[in-house]
C-alpha cells in the first residue's frame, strides 16, 4: 500500500477510534474524562510516519492519536480507556496515561508539558548510548506556558539532543484562546534557544510528514533539536462534555475548520486526485477499520476489571 | 460558626465557596481572581461562575497555564497592595509552585524582619475517586502544613467553606485552602446569609459523643459521621472532631476530646504515610497517653498512587465501612 | 553494614559518598551525574572533587541552573537505558523539582502498569546552622517520604553513605538521598573497602541500651548518640536506633527497641510540625503502646523560617542537651 | 552635585562597603557566605538613577548593590549582614536577603530567578492600583536557566506590566562560564515573548542610565515591560573563599576587566575630562564615604545580637 494510503489508512483508524471513544463516554460506559483528537489526525500520523518503531514519542491528555500512529493496537487501549486489566495499563493510567515500551511510547501525561523533560531525556539516552534513536515531545500550545519546556529546549540546543518539540497548535488553552495566553510569536520560542523551528498547516498530512522527516534527519545526524509548530483544531469539546462552546469559540470557526481542511478530506482529495486510489479503496479502508474498531471495543467492555488486590502491585519495580 | 446568625440558605460546598468570594470582592476592590480558566469558563468546576460577569476580566482573570509564574506573581501582588486569590485548579499542581510558596510567600515575612506581608490565598483542591488517575487525584494538604510561615485551611462543610475562605482572605499571610473536589456539588448545608468569619486554629465537634473520637479533616468528615451514624446501631457513641485548619491547630479540643472518649482514630484523605495522620496522632497520643483506652490509630489512603480504574481507585479512600469496621474493634463490640 | 567485610578506613562522609559513586561509575557505564558545577568545581560542596577527571565531562555533567529541567531530563535518561544520579545541590530547590520528582519520576512505573522503570537518584542536603539563612537550611525529607513511588534514603555516617549510595543506585526506582552538609565534613567513620551495600528498610542500633530509645535520623543520630553519653553519667542506658531510610521504613526494629525501653523519643532536624517525627512516632505508638511508660516524645526543629543570625539559628536545632533534659525527665532522674 | 558626581558617590560607596565586607568576613566577623558586587557596580546604580523612590526592586543573593544603589543605609545593611537586632531584617535575612519597603525593596533572593515573579506581581500592583510605579527584577545571566523567568515574562508582556528586567551578566554562574549553560543568543529569549531589549556595556553607568531611562519612561507610559542585558563582571570570586579561579577564568581575563573598563575609572575619567570634577573633588567623595562606611562597620560590630527569644516572632503577621 503507498505511504499516502498507509497514513490515510491511520488517520482514519485515529477517526473511528474517537468516534467510539465519544460514543462509549456519552453512553457513561467510559469513567473519568475524555479529550478528543479528531481534527488533528495530520500531525500524529504525519510525525510517526517519519520515525522508527523505535524512536521515542510522549504523549498528552489529548494522546489517543500520537498513540495510535505509533502503533497501539486499539483494543488494549479501549481496554485501558475501560480501566480494564486488559489495558495497556492495566487500568492504572486511562486515558491520560497510555504508554507502551514496545511503541516506544513513553507514555501520554496529564500535566501539561510535564513530558518536556522525559522525552529531552529519551533524546539525552539514544544519544549517550549511540542508538541512533530520536525522541518526539507532543504538547498542545497550552504547554508554551510552562516554564520546564524552556529550560528543556535549553538543554536539547546545548547538547545537541535528537529531540522534536512538535506543538500542535489548535488555538485552545481549555476554555481561553491562545492569544490570551501566549505573547509574541510563537515560532521565537525555539528560536530564542537556537533551536530551529518550522510553523505549518497541520492538517494537511503530507506538510506535516515532510517537515517532521526534515527535522528527523537533522536529529539523526546529530545536529540538534528542531521545533515544528503545527496549526490545527480540535472539532470536539476541549473533554467529551464541553458542549456549550459558544462562548469562548464561535460555531462558524468550527464549520470553517471541519470542511475543506479536514485532514482527511485534504489527503482523500489529494489521492483521488493522483489517482493514488479511487472512492472504493478509500471505502474498503472505512470498512475494515469499522470492523477493527467495533471488535476492539466490543473485546473492552467483555473484558474484565482488576482485581482489587492489584492496587497494590507496580507501585515499586 | 457564630450562634448569632439566624437566616441561613442550602446550599452546596461550591456555591458556599463563590459566596465567600463574591462578598469579599465586593467589600475589598483589592481582591482580585487569578487562574486559568477562571473567568468566562468559571474554573474548570464551575465554582467561579458568574463571577466576571460582575467583577469583571480586570479582577477575575484568565491566566497562561503557568502556575509558578502567575502564582509568583500573586507573591508580589499580596507585598505591594492587593489581595490576591490564587486558583490553581488541581492540587495536584502545588508541586509546581512549591519554591514560590514555600521558598518566597511563606519566608518572606520572618526574613525581611516582619516588614513585608504576604496576604495571599492560593486555592486548590484534593480528593480521589473521580477517576481522574495519579496525576489528579492527590491530597497534599501534608506538604504545606509542614511548612512555617504558611496557614492551611481544610474545610469540610459550606458554612465552615464560607467562613474560613473569608478569614483567609483577610489574613495577612499566605493561606493554603484545599477544596474537596467531590463536595463542590454533593455536600449540601445550611450557609448563614452575609458577613460572618470562621477562626483559624478552631476545631468543630461536628458530632458529640462519649466512646470514641473520630479525628476527620475534609472530605473524610463525612465518611466519620456515616460512620457514626452505623456505629449508633450497635451501641457506640462516636464523636467527630474536625480541626478545619491543619495549621494553626487546635490541639486542645482534640486532645480534650480524646481525654473524654479514651479512643481515637484520625481519618485523613492523604497518602497514608508521612502525612496529617502522622502529626495528629502524634499530638493527641502526646496530650491523652494517660486517658487513652489504646494505640491512637490512623486511615489514610492507600499507600500508592491513585489508579485510574474504578475498581482499584475506590480501595484507596478510607469508607464509613472501614471507620465503623475499626472503631468495633477499638470499642470491642 | 556486613560484619564479613575487614578492611576499612577513616573516611569523612562526603568521601565515602564519592567513593560509592566512583565505584559504581567504574561498574556501570550508564550512570551519569548531572547538576550545577559539578564537574570541575566538584559540586559547591567539593564532594564530586576528581569525578570529572576520572570520568569525563560527557559522564560528570554540568548544567544550566534548571533544577526542574535537568531533573526531567533524568526520569527520561532513566526510563531509556541510563541510570541518573541528578545533583539538587540544596534539599531547599526540591520546591523547584516535586512535580518532575512526584508527578512523573514516582508515578511512572505505576501508572505504566509496570512497564517504564525510572531507576533514577535525585541527591540533594538537608540541615541547618551554616548561616544560609531560610531558603538554604530546609530538611524536607517529610515531602518525598509522603510520596508513594518514591524510597528515601536518609543516612548519618560514612559507612551507611557508602553502602546506602550503592543500593540507591542499583534500586530500579527513583530514591532521593538526603544528605547532611555538617556531616560532608564533620562526621568520619571507618568505610569498608572495595563493594558492599546496604539495604533499604534496615535500621541500625548505633549503640544498644536499655532505659530510653532514641529513634535519630540523619544529622540527629550525632546528636542522640551524644545525648546518650552524657545520660551514661545519670546511670541512664540509651538505645540509639537509625531507621537509615524514612521508606522504605523497618518499623518492627522501631516498635521492638521501644517495647524493650519502654521509652522513646524520636528526633530529626525537619521543621517539627507534619514531618517525619509525626509518621514515627505514630509508629511506635500504634506497635508498641502497651509496653510504653508514658507518650512518644518528639524533638525537631523548631517550626519557624530559619533564621540567618547564630543567636537565633543556634536554637532551631535539636541539640544533646535538649535530649538529654527531655531524657532526663522521661526517665525521671 | 550633579547627576553624574552622584551616580559616581554611589558607585563609590557601592565599592568601599564591599571592601569592608570583603574584610569582615575574611576576618571571620560575617556568617554565611558573602557574594560581592565588585566590578558590577555601574549597573545598580545606573539603572537605581532612573528610578523613582517608591519604584520597587527584586534583588539577588549578589544584591548589597541593589540595596545600597536604591537607598539602603550602609550601617542597617552592615547590621545585618552580621547578624545583629539592629539589621534591615532583624538579624533574620542577612546577606543574601536584605528587604526594606521604605526604598521599595521588596527583598534580595537566594533562589535563582526566584524573584521574577515578586518583581512581576508589584508591576501588576502598580497597573492594577494605578499608582505609577515601577519594579525592576535584578537578575544573574544564571537565572535565564530558569523556568519561571519566561513564565513572568509572557505575563508581563501580555498584560502590559511596568516592569523592567535586568540581566546582569557577569558571564558566570557559579564556577561555569555562561556559554556552557546558555543556549542561543540571550536577546532572543526576551523578544521571543514580545518584549524590547537592549544590550549594552554595563561598565559605563551613563550607558546603562540611559537604557534604563528609557525603559522606564515606556514603562510608565504603560506601554509594558522591557529587558536589558548588560554585559559586566564580577572582580572578585563567586563568593569570599573562592580564591583560586583559574580553573574557570583565566587571570588575564579579570585583568582585562579590572582595568580601562573598571566602572569607576570609566565614570571618572570622562567626569575630569569634562572637567565635572578635579582630583580632589572625587577624592574629597572617597575620603567622606571611607569615613561614613567604617563609621557603620563600628556601628554593626559594636551592636547587639537578637535575643534568642526572637526566634519565634514575625513567622505570621
Ligand atoms: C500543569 C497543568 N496545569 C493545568 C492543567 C489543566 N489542563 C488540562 S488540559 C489544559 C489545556 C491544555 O491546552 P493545550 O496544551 O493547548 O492542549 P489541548 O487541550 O489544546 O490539546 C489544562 C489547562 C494540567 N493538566 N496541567
Ligand atoms: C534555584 C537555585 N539553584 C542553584 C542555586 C545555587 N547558586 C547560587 S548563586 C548561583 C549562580 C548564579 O549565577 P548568576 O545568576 O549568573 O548570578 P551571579 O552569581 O553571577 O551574580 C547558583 C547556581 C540557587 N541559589 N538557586
Ligand atoms: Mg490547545
Ligand atoms: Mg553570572
Amino acid at each position: 500500500m503507498s505511504q499516502l494510503l498507509q497514513m490515510y489508512r491511520k488517520m482514519m483508524a485515529i477517526r473511528l477510534f474517537e468516534e467510539r471513544v465519544n460514543d462509549l463516554y456519552t453512553r457513561a460506559l467510559m469513567p473519568g474524562l475524555a479529550h478528543l483528537y479528531i481534527g488533528q489526525e495530520a500531525v500524529a500520523v504525519g510525525v510517526c510516519e517519519a520515525l522508527r518503531g523505535d524512536d521515542y514519542i510522549t504523549s498528552t491528555h489529548r494522546g489517543h492519536g500520537h498513540c495510535l500512529a505509533k502503533g497501539a493496537t486499539p483494543s488494549l487501549m479501549f481496554a485501558e480507556l475501560l480501566g480494564k486489566e486488559a489495558g495497556y495499563c492495566k487500568g492504572k493510567g486511562g486515558s491520560m496515561h497510555i504508554a507502551d515500551p514496545a511503541t516506544g511510547n513513553l507514555g501520554a501525561n496529564a500535566i501539561v508539558g510535564g513530558s518536556a523533560g522525559i522525552a529531552t531525556g529519551a533524546a539525552f539516552s539514544a544519544k549517550h548510548l549511540k542508538t541512533g534513536q530520536v525522541a518526539v515531545c507532543f504538547f498542545g500550545e497550552g504547554a508554551l506556558g510552562q516554564g520546564l519546556l524552556y529550560e528543556v529546549m535549553n538543554l536539547a540546543s546545548l547538547w545537541k539532543l535528537p529531540v522534536i518539540y512538535v506543538c500542535e497548535n489548535n488555538m485552545y488553552n481549555e476554555y481561553t484562546h491562545f492569544s490570551e495566553t501566549t505573547a509574541g510569536d510563537v515560532s521565537a520560542r525555539a528560536t530564542a534557544f537556537g533551536i530551529p523551528q518550522e510553523t505549518l498547516d497541520g492538517q494537511d498530512v503530507r506538510l506535516v510528514f515532510a517537515a517532521a522527516s526534515r527535522a528527523v534527519a537533522r536529529a539523526r545526524s546529530g545536529e540538534g533539536p528542531s521545533f515544528l509548530q503545527c496549526k490545527t483544531y480540535r472539532y470536539h469539546g476541549h473533554h467529551v462534555g464541553d458542549i456549550a462552546r459558544e462562548y469562548y469559540r464561535p460555531k462558524t470557526e468550527e464549520a470553517s475548520w471541519k470542511g475543506e481542511r479536514d485532514p482527511l478530506r485534504v489527503l482523500s482529495t489529494a489521492l483521488l486526485a493522483d489517482g493514488v486510489a479511487d472512492d472504493a479503496a478509500l471505502a474498503g479502508i472505512t470498512a475494515e477499520l469499522t470492523t477493527e474498531m467495533d471488535a476492539a471495543v466490543e473485546f473492552a467492555l467483555a473484558s474484565p476489571y482488576p482485581d482489587p488486590s492489584k492496587v497494590h502491585e507496580d507501585v515499586y519495580a | 460558626m457564630p450562634e448569632t446568625l439566624a437566616a441561613t440558605r442550602e446550599m452546596s460546598f461550591g456555591e458556599a465557596i463563590r459566596e465567600a468570594l463574591a462578598e469579599e470582592m465586593r467589600r475589598d476592590p483589592t481582591i482580585v481572581l487569578l487562574g486559568e480558566d477562571v473567568a468566562e469558563a468559571g474554573t474548570t468546576f464551575k465554582v467561579l461562575k458568574g463571577m466576571v460577569e460582575e467583577f469583571g476580566t480586570t479582577r477575575v482573570i484568565d491566566t497562561p497555564i503557568s502556575e509558578p509564574g502567575f502564582t509568583g506573581l500573586g507573591v508580589g501582588a499580596a507585598m505591594t497592595g492587593m489581595r490576591p486569590v490564587v486558583d490553581i485548579m488541581f492540587g495536584d499542581f502545588l508541586t509546581l509552585i512549591m519554591d514560590q510558596v514555600v521558598n518566597q510567600a511563606a519566608k518572606i515575612h520572618y526574613m525581611s524582619g516582619g516588614k513585608w506581608k504576604v496576604p495571599m490565598v492560593v486555592r486548590c483542591t484534593l480528593g480521589a475517586t473521580r477517576r481522574s488517575a495519579a496525576q489528579h487525584s492527590q491530597s497534599l494538604h501534608a506538604w504545606p502544613s509542614h511548612v512555617p510561615g504558611l496557614k492551611v485551611v481544610i474545610p469540610s462543610t459550606p458554612a465552615d467553606a464560607k467562613g474560613l475562605m473569608k478569614t483567609a482572605i483577610r489574613d495577612d499571610n499566605p493561606v493554603i485552602f484545599f477544596e474537596d473536589k467531590i463536595s463542590y456539588t454533593k455536600v449540601k448545608g445550611p450557609v448563614p446569609e452575609g458577613d460572618y468569619t470562621i477562626p483559624f486554629g478552631v476545631a468543630d465537634i461536628k458530632r458529640t459523643g462519649t466512646d470514641i473520637t473520630f479525628i476527620g479533616t475534609s472530605s473524610m468528615v463525612q465518611v466519620a459521621l456515616g460512620a457514626a451514624k452505623m456505629l449508633e446501631e450497635i451501641g457506640v457513641n462516636a464523636e467527630v472532631v474536625d480541626p478545619r485548619t491543619t495549621w494553626p491547630l487546635d490541639e486542645k479540643t482534640l486532645v480534650e476530646s480524646v481525654k473524654k472518649t479514651s479512643r481515637c482514630i484520625v481519618i485523613d484523605e492523604g497518602s497514608f504515610r508521612y502525612g496529617v495522620t502522622g502529626e495528629l496522632a502524634s499530638v493527641v497520643q502526646e496530650g491523652a497517653f494517660y486517658d487513652l483506652d489504646g494505640p491512637v490509630r490512623r486511615l489514610g489512603a492507600t499507600h500508592v498512587p491513585i489508579p485510574f480504574s474504578p475498581s482499584l481507585e475506590d480501595t484507596t479512600v478510607p469508607s464509613e465501612r472501614d471507620v465503623f469496621e475499626l472503631a468495633r474493634q477499638m470499642c470491642r463490640k
